[in-house]
């Protein structure tokens, strides 16, 4: 049997069997979904390469498996991230309710986006898609009655999205005749101009609501913020970068191929931005931290669809760098998220604070990602900005780059909000005896902060196996990218050496920290932060003078206006208007005998007068 | 020449530059600001007895680990500042990083420090620093706006990301920046009334309304650290508009005059000017300055 | 070096210059004193050329300007001020109100003598005491930290239980936080 | 050789009138003969179905009289797998309902094997027959016994919902007769073969008019908008099985129906249209009603005529991929809709009204049936892996080939409508809280088995379609070759 | 018989047969009584049952019969099956309106009323 089956076929039973050991024994099923998700990789590395395939048929559909050098890219996040998270939902949900459903569901979305990178045909494509689709919805609903109109909404774009897509699958198999991808990407440039336009329309309505874009997202913040976040951290971290996944090889091997793709790509990386820009915002806004991330995913979506849309090599590949980091900071801080939430109970900002001294590795991992996701340098998110806006400059994209870097320059305030919120000011005696988290959710958030910290400096690490993916989906390189594994260029010939900045940053650093030391750190005394300047004041335990309410209101009133349309309120008064419009036609059946018996003879009557016209 | 310790010794140097003229700028400024108000005010080197005063202080207390660090981060800010913006044309005398990094990165490091001062002064507690963050940072999304546009316009312009670069197209035209990208200009210069916080744009520290904001729990020698790395900062930050828009400096005096006369702009519009409130703030950088830049943009464009 | 101790010396004497130069003013604005405050930092007078700052909290100030009466009240939060202050620091009492009660001699919710409770380094003298007076009691300030003289702090450290002894007569339920060094 | 094809339709016929005599001997047998006979016809059909893919057509003469003069039933790969789809439901309706009533009364549950009965003989007899008259009749046994069925609950609305039913079915069966007695004055026969090939000679008028009437005739069996009226009152008030009944057999007989007079009888141009067109807008109607229902079975019944709209849209599309889709979709139908009566009945067992929010919090005391009813919805909506599917997607693609992109947009959004209703209730069943005073009821074992049954094929055909998929391209085939029909009953070749 | 009367009566029975289907489907969908309801689709069938039988008739034809004397008029018979097709068709419509009327009964039970508009428990 082929080692593709295999795997497939372990994840399906591990699925199932660690569902069920759950009524034998809780470290049995702890360890055999370990198991499930860990041995799949480990044969997926070691005996799958690139180019392999499968073919067989089903339903008389030709169907083939394989992995291309691309969806390798997006098999690193999708099975690193799995086993990582999968390491800290063992601790995650230790002692929690319902574990059973939360691992079957977990293997089955890690199963199925392996699936997604593994199908070269749509049907298997969308059979994947569609199983995550509902995996993750049973992950978002895990919480119960209250999540439910969260989980419908969730479900119901998806459907959207997914049945937008189905609908250029099966387009493209009354152009082809099957349903290779491959096939659909060869044909595409000598289809009808209606057509070369309407299946990637679809397609991206497809990706675009798993990638959170503009006005697709609003399911997105209730479903990252209500699923448990062990899975959140997956789901924002890897599942949503499956829509990416989708909307690059639609950019790369379709639009780029199209004379008239420019406009595309401008609305494409507009919407990315205009959907950065919104998510920012409202993540500002936001008082409970799941929330916060969950908006800001939608922000950094964006970022990450801009650079795929804008097709120049650097941006693309910056777009998919920063998936790259999106997964591994985003996933580190919802799992900082739910070790508090584990720990603390909530994870309002208004009434967690000063959890620093408690809780310093979960400080530690959610620092380092913080810097990351504010894109400053030396860790990995500033790498994938700085091509990003390099890519719009070279680009012409005069516009665009303004409102990335308002969105980018608004997310400070959001990140500080966090880091603030949880970790900083007042150490509140309610809070007092919150202890760190599990080891085993505290390592894979570590690990995650060191790799970002790692790809900040060396990102040719991912560069290059991006740059091959692209070139495996036809995107011509034009060599002006030769990099160096620490060093950046643009099209212009202009650089930056990630090196040297690390060095610097670390030296400057270490110095003033040994300056600032000299006297000696233990000379100072720690005190508590009842001990501040308050005008003299003594806060008493019971004082609470933590600030977190309204936190950035003044930023707020400047916005205002912004934030007054809802997106959100459009959408519930076009399904409102629906529902009632359809209210108003199932009057049509009146309960009455005999209108029904009119109905049947005027029908008659109807096709004996118009028959001539119907038939014949 | 070329060797690691050379460039060490021209950071070092270059600090210390950026530090004594930082440190005078501030003290002339309080100067000029005393004789506006028809004061005698404090001599110019007042700032050094401070810096000097403020270091030979006890701190006998912290917070924690973060407000421990905080200064180092905003330290590490200002110098990486100084270090990427060529300080002279040519690169003489002060060999640094510039070649490394270019304005994008620059944007970046530059709010390096503010975040972590920020972490810093959440750690303490108070809540005061606290709002005082709060209004950096909303401040600084309404700045970057226009400041950003200028940079943009600038870029697009002459097809580089590089200060070098930009600094060789106006030694090659012999004109400043200044004056062949007017708007640009104006939209940076608004920004940077922003940037240097001075009033009617110092919402952050906001004295007596909010005790002296983020650094309200610092003292000592931390005190010491902000301040001394605020003039370096300040200077890497007039070197830079020099270096953009002035054709930059091809020895210390010329520097030193630019420089300073970046400097009165700020200082002078804040001597005769009230407090904003924070939306306030961030609508007038949205407001003109935004046009300009926009303009900066067009100008870049189209010409 | 360091400990070297000519070279303490000559650290000493740079120090006090620095300190002496550069005096930030925590002004507790506790009685009608305060309000001859702004015209001493103002344009007439202009204490900045002197070095005279205002300091927003007292973890940044040098001086603890005490402007004129303190209630019992009042008293809890000055020491708490003071105890938060690093070293060195230095009590300016400011009025005739904090040498011997001045005009509340007789109430009986008034501190009458600060010194009891706060180790005052320099007392400004009057009711109110006039711009002038203020600098010339700064320009003593000064005089004292040049000399080295101005060591009420440690003063109030060596003798702590007598200072605390005084303040907790004052201050009947006494929850403070230890004393910051 | 197991049996002919006319004892599929004997034998069900002599088991009803049998049942009354048998249940003198021993109460049980009432309930024992019909599960005997169901479990023979299933197997019978099934063998004949395995032999008539390999080998052809069975053409059962009866009496002696060949074909075109005498009556004849035709054993084909189409009409052979919606037989043995029927019985199979019928099995499992008769599984499900073995303990019905049994510790109430004796007289309703021999009625209601009766009753069952005959709807499965006419049901099958309408597929089997050849014969444009046999089939009227055959339709009108359907329809007594279905009105008396839907009837069967006299506490209930079911004489309101049975009369209208009977109304409409009256009409239905005068415009068939009308229909017929302008086929057979103008071409002088009735066998189904031999009208198809003499339609050619025919005046077009009288082909186009007699058409007409077929069709409304049908149509209403079919549950085609806006002839269904009749139809959610009935699924609605007819016992709980019984509407299972009619959403695997009965509605699946009118389809073939439909089906066979539009494409073996009539060769007239522009009625695969009519039947798309007037698919949609069943099916959108009616999910757009359903979308709005407040009770349970009454949203089941218009999803299932919802279905029924989108089967004829599939035919519609005219081409082999159609009406491949089409048979893949009346499977499909046949299977899940079955099992969403069945567990939707549990759901809302002790509730007089059925309404959808008696459902609350179901899941957490009848489990089973509740995630029965889950797969179900998931499946009927067409989420992979399950087997709606590949029903779906077939479908979709048959209508890409022919480049109907807005009827694929249509039926794309119609899907929506349809997941966001079943989604609510499995919402409900899952994450509300149940209200006081709502009993649940467990599922009976026998009740349970066959729910469990057709849940496994759901998941089978939904993660290994080729199961299925053989037989239906064979029916398919077998349908759209006119020529190849005529041939095999009117016996012409060797 | 002469022929103008046979053509005059052949005619009257289709109209006739045509008007009683009118007047059937009349009593169905605008009388409110479910009894009259019942009697005119007993009528619409009655009319259809006539037509039919009148559609097999061949003038002056004989009984579908072999009889003896009758051996060799096959081809004078009238067609025989519209005659079996119509008494099926009577039998059947015979069987329907029982259950209507038993129908009519329950729901006169239940809702003490036979205008059809006033059932309406069931709709929408």
């Amino acid at each position: 049997m082929d080692m593709i089956y295999l795997i497939f076929l372990i994840f399906l039973s591990g699925a199932v069997i660690s569902w069920l050991a759950g009524k034998v024994n809780h470290v049995l099923q702890d360890i055999l979904f370990l198991a499930s998700v860990i041995v799949p990789s480990v044969l997926f590395y070691m005996n799958v390469s690139v180019g392999q395939e499968v073919h067989f048929k089903a339903g008389g559909i030709d169907l083939s498996w394989g992995i291309t050098d691309f969806g390798w890219i997006f098999s690193l996040i999708v099975l690193g991230l799995g086993v990582l998270a999968a390491i800290y939902s063992v601790g995650f949900m230790k002692g929690k309710e319902r574990r059973g459903y939360f691992y079957f569901n977990y293997v089955l979305s890690i199963m199925s986006m392996l699936g997604i990178l593994f199908s070269k045909d749509f049907v298997s494509f969308f059979i994947f898609w569609e199983i995550m689709t509902w995996s993750s919805y049973l992950m978002v609903i895990y919480n119960g009655k209250h999540t439910q109109s969260i989980g419908i909404k969730y479900f119901i774009f998806s459907a959207i999205g997914a049945y937008a897509m189905l609908m250029a699958i099966v387009i493209s198999h009354s152009v082809t005749g099957n349903f290779m991808i491959a096939d659909l990407i060869t044909a595409y440039p000598v289809l009808s101009f209606n057509l070369q336009l309407l299946i990637p329309i679809l397609l991206l309505v497809g990706f675009g609501v798993k990638a959170a874009l503009m006005p697709l997202h609003v399911w997105a913040p209730g479903a990252y913020s209500n699923s448990p976040m062990a899975y959140t951290s997956v789901f924002s971290g890897a599942l949503s970068k499956m829509g990416v996944y989708g909307l690059s090889i639609v950019m790369l091997s379709m639009i780029s191929h199209l004379p008239e793709g420019f406009w595309f790509r401008e609305v494409l990386a507009w919407m990315g931005a205009i959907t950065a820009a919104i998510g920012t915002l409202w993540a500002v806004k936001q008082d409970d931290a799941k929330k916060l991330l969950a908006y800001s995913s939608v922000a950094q979506l964006g970022y990450i669809v801009t650079g795929i849309a804008i097709g120049t090599e650097l941006s693309i590949l910056a777009g998919l760098f920063l998936a790259v980091m999106h997964a591994i900071f985003k996933s580190t801080l919802f799992m900082a998220v739910g070790a508090i939430e584990r720990q603390t109970g909530t994870t309002n900002f208004t009434e967690v604070t000063g959890l620093i001294r408690k809780m310093p590795w979960t400080f530690l991992a959610s620092l380092m990602s913080i810097i990351a996701l504010a894109g400053i340098p030396p860790l990995g998110g500033f790498v994938g900005k700085w091509m990003l806006y390099e890519s719009l400059i070279t680009s012409d994209h005069y516009m665009l780059i303004i409102l990335v870097f308002f969105s980018s320059t608004a997310a400070f305030l959001y990140c500080y909000k966090f880091l603030f919120g949880f970790f900083l000011g007042q150490e509140e005696k309610e809070w007092a005896h919150v202890k760190e988290a599990p080891v085993l959710m505290v390592i894979p958030m570590l690990v995650l902060a060191g790799l970002s910290f790692v790809l900040g400096t060396f990102p040719g690490l991912i560069l290059k196996p991006i740059d091959a993916g692209m070139q495996a989906l036809g995107f011509a390189p034009t060599n002006q990218h030769l990099w160096d594994t620490s060093i950046l260029f643009n099209s212009w010939g202009n650089q930056v050496a990630l090196q040297p900045i690390l060095y610097a940053i670390l030296g400057i650093f270490v110095v003033f920290t040994i300056f600032l030391t000299i006297k000696g750190y233990k000379n100072t005394r720690y005190v508590t932060t009842k001990d501040i300047s308050s005008s003299g004041e003594v806060p008493k335990e019971h004082e609470n003078l933590t600030f977190s309410i309204n936190f950035f209101q003044p930023f707020m009133r400047a916005v205002e206006p912004v934030m007054r349309r809802q997106i959100d309120k459009y959408y519930n008064g076009f399904a409102n208007g629906l529902e009632a419009l359809f209210d108003f036609t199932r009057k049509i059946y009146t309960g009455n005998g005999q209108t029904y018996a009119i109905y049947v003879i005027l029908f008659l009557i109807i096709m004996l007068l118009i028959k001539n016209n119907v038939f014949g | 020449m070329d060797s690691i310790w050379y460039k060490i010794l021209g950071v070092v140097v270059s600090f210390i530059l950026a530090f004594i003229v930082g440190m005078t700028y501030m003290g002339l400024s309080r100067k000029i600001i005393a004789r506006v108000q028809n004061r005698k005010g404090p001599p110019f080197y007042q700032n050094f007895i401070d810096a000097m005063k403020l270091y030979s202080k006890s701190t006998a207390i912290h917070h924690g680990l973060m407000q421990h660090l905080g200064p180092a981060f905003i330290m590490v800010s200002s110098i990486m500042t100084l270090m990427i913006v060529p300080v002279l044309n040519d690169g003489k005398w002060f060999p640094n990083l510039n070649f490394d990094g270019d304005l994008i990165f620059l944007l970046y490091i530059m709010v390096f420090g503010p975040l972590g001062m920020a972490l810093g002064a959440g750690q303490t507690g108070n809540p005061n620093s606290a709002i005082g963050v709060t209004r950096g940072l909303s401040q600084m999304v309404g700045f970057e706006i226009p400041w950003v546009m200028a940079l943009v316009a600038l870029m697009m312009q002459f097809k580089t990301t590089s200060i070098v670069d930009l600094m060789e197209v106006q030694a090659q035209s012999g004109t400043w920046l200044m004056f062949s990208s007017p708007f640009a200009f104006i939209a940076a210069v608004l920004a940077m009334l922003g940037m240097f916080r001075y009033s009617p744009f110092d919402i952050v520290g906001a004295p007596t309304e909010l005790a002296s904001g983020p650094v309200s729990e610092n003292g000592g020698k931390y005190l010491f650290t902000l301040m001394s790395s605020g003039a370096v900062f300040a200077f890497a930050k007039l070197t830079l508009y020099v270096d953009l828009f002035m054709g930059g400096a091809d020895n210390l005096i010329v520097l030193l005059l630019k420089t300073f006369a970046i400097y009165l702009i700020p200082m002078l519009y804040g001597v005769v000017s009230p407090r904003y409130r924070t939306e306030q703030a961030i609508r007038y950088f949205w407001g003109w300055p935004t046009f300009f830049g926009l303009l900066a943009i067009l100008h870049a464009v189209f010409f | 070096m360091i400990n070297d101790k000519s070279s303490q010396k000559i650290v000493d004497i740079i120090q006090n210059w620095a300190r002496k130069q550069s005096i930030w003013v925590l002004a507790y604005g506790t009685g009608c004193g305060a309000i001859e405050i702004p015209p001493t930092m103002t344009s007439r007078y202009d204490a900045e050329r002197l070095g005279v700052r205002g300091a927003a909290t007292p973890r940044q100030a040098d001086v603890l300007l005490i402007t004129g009466y303190l209630t019992t009240k009042t008293l809890k939060r000055v020491i708490r001020v003071y105890e938060q202050m690093q070293d060195p620091k230095y009590v300016i009492g400011f009025g005739s109100c904090t040498i011997n009660g001045g005009m509340y001699y007789d109430s009986y919710n008034t501190i009458k003598v600060l010194d009891k409770y706060l180790p005052v380094d320099v007392y400004i003298n009057g009711c109110m005491p006039r711009p002038e007076s203020v600098l010339s009691g700064f320009g003593k300030l000064q005089e004292l930290i040049s000399e080295g003289k101005a060591n009420g702090a440690q003063e109030y450290k060596d003798n702590l239980e007598w200072y605390r002894a005084n303040q907790k007569r004052i201050i009947p339920n006494w929850v403070m936080p230890d004393y910051n060094w | 050789m197991v049996g002919t094809p006319v004892l599929l339709v004997v034998i069900p016929l002599l088991a009803a009138f049998l049942i009354p005599l048998l249940g003198m001997i021993w109460k049980e047998l009432v309930r024992i003969i019909p599960g005997l006979v169901l479990l023979y016809m299933f197997i019978l059909s099934a063998t004949l179905l395995n032999q008539v893919l390999h080998t052809g057509p069975i053409v059962e003469v009866i009496a002696g009289w060949r074909p075109p003069l005498g009556i004849n039933l035709v054993f084909s790969p189409f009409s052979g797998f919606l037989v043995t789809l029927m019985t199979f439901i019928g099995l499992m309706v008769w599984i499900y309902s073995y303990r019905f009533k049994q510790n109430v009364d004796f007289e309703p549950a021999k009625k209601y094997f009766i009753l069952l009965m005959m709807l499965v003989t006419g049901s099958v007899g309408i597929v089997l027959t050849g014969d444009i008259f046999n089939l009227f009749v055959f339709i009108e046994i359907v329809g007594i016994s279905a009105y008396a069925l839907t009837a069967f609950y006299t506490e209930r609305n079911s004489a309101e919902a049975a009369f209208k039913y009977l109304f409409m079915g009256a009409l239905a069966s005068t415009f068939l007769l009308l229909a017929i007695m302008i086929i057979y004055t103008q071409l002088g026969t009735l066998n189904m073969a031999d009208i198809a090939s003499k339609m050619p000679e025919m005046n077009t008028t009288y082909k186009i008019t007699a058409l007409v009437f077929l069709l409304t005739a049908i149509g209403i069996e079919a549950e085609m908008f806006p002839l269904n009226g009749w139809a959610a009152d009935a699924y609605t008030e007819s016992p709980g099985p019984i509407g299972a009944a009619f959403a695997g057999i009965v509605a699946k007989a009118g389809v073939y129906a439909m089906v066979r007079i539009i494409f073996t009888m009539f060769d007239v141009d522009g009625t695969m249209q009519f039947m798309l067109y007037i698919g949609l807008i069943t099916l959108i109607v009616a999910e757009t009603t359903a979308l709005r229902q407040d009770r349970l079975k009454r949203m089941l019944a218009y999803s299932s005529i919802g279905q029924m709209g989108l089967i004829m849209v599939a035919f519609g599309i005219g081409t082999a991929e159609g009406v491949f889709a089409a048979l893949f979709l009346m499977f499909n139908h046949a299977i899940i809709k079955p099992l969403l009566f069945f567990s939707g009945s549990y759901l809302v067992y002790n509730s007089k009204d059925k309404f959808i929010h008696e459902t609350n919090g179901m899941g957490k005391h009848i489990p089973i049936t509740s995630i029965l009813f889950a797969l179900g919805a998931f499946a009927i909506v067409g989420l992979p892996p399950f087997a709606g599917f590949w029903s779906k997607l077939s479908i979709l693609t048959a209508a890409a080939d022919e480049n109907m992109i807005i009827i694929i947009a249509l039926i794309l959004i119609v899907s929506i409508i349809e997941l966001v209703y079943y989604l609510r209730v499995v919402n409900r069943i899952y994450f509300f809280k149940m209200a006081e005073g709502v009993e649940p009821k467990k599922p009976t074992l026998n009740a349970l088995f066959v729910m469990v049954t057709l849940g496994v094929i759901i998941l089978l055909v939904g993660f290994y379609p080729d199961a299925i998929t053989g037989v239906l391209h064979k029916a398919s085939g077998d349908l759209l070759d006119k020529t190849k029909y005529i041939q095999d009953v009117l016996l012409l070749n060797p | 018989m002469d022929e103008s009367l046979f053509k005059y009566i052949e005619f009257s029975i289709y109209g006739a047969s045509i008007l009683l289907i009118l007047i059937g489907l009349y009593g169905a969908l605008v009388k409110k009584s479910l009894i009259k309801i019942v009697i005119g689709l007993s009528i619409v069938d009655a009319g259809v049952h006539l037509i039919f039988v009148a559609m097999g008739y061949i003038r002056g034809g004989t009984a579908p019969i072999f009889s003896p004397g009758f051996e060799n008029d096959a081809s004078r018979m009238v067609d025989p099956i519209p005659q079996a097709l119509v008494l099926t068709a009577i039998v059947i419509g015979f069987a329907v309106t029982a259950v209507a009327l038993s129908l009519v009964i329950r729901l006169y039970k239940h809702h003490d009323t036979l205008r059809i508009d006033e059932i309406k428990n069931l709709k929408w």
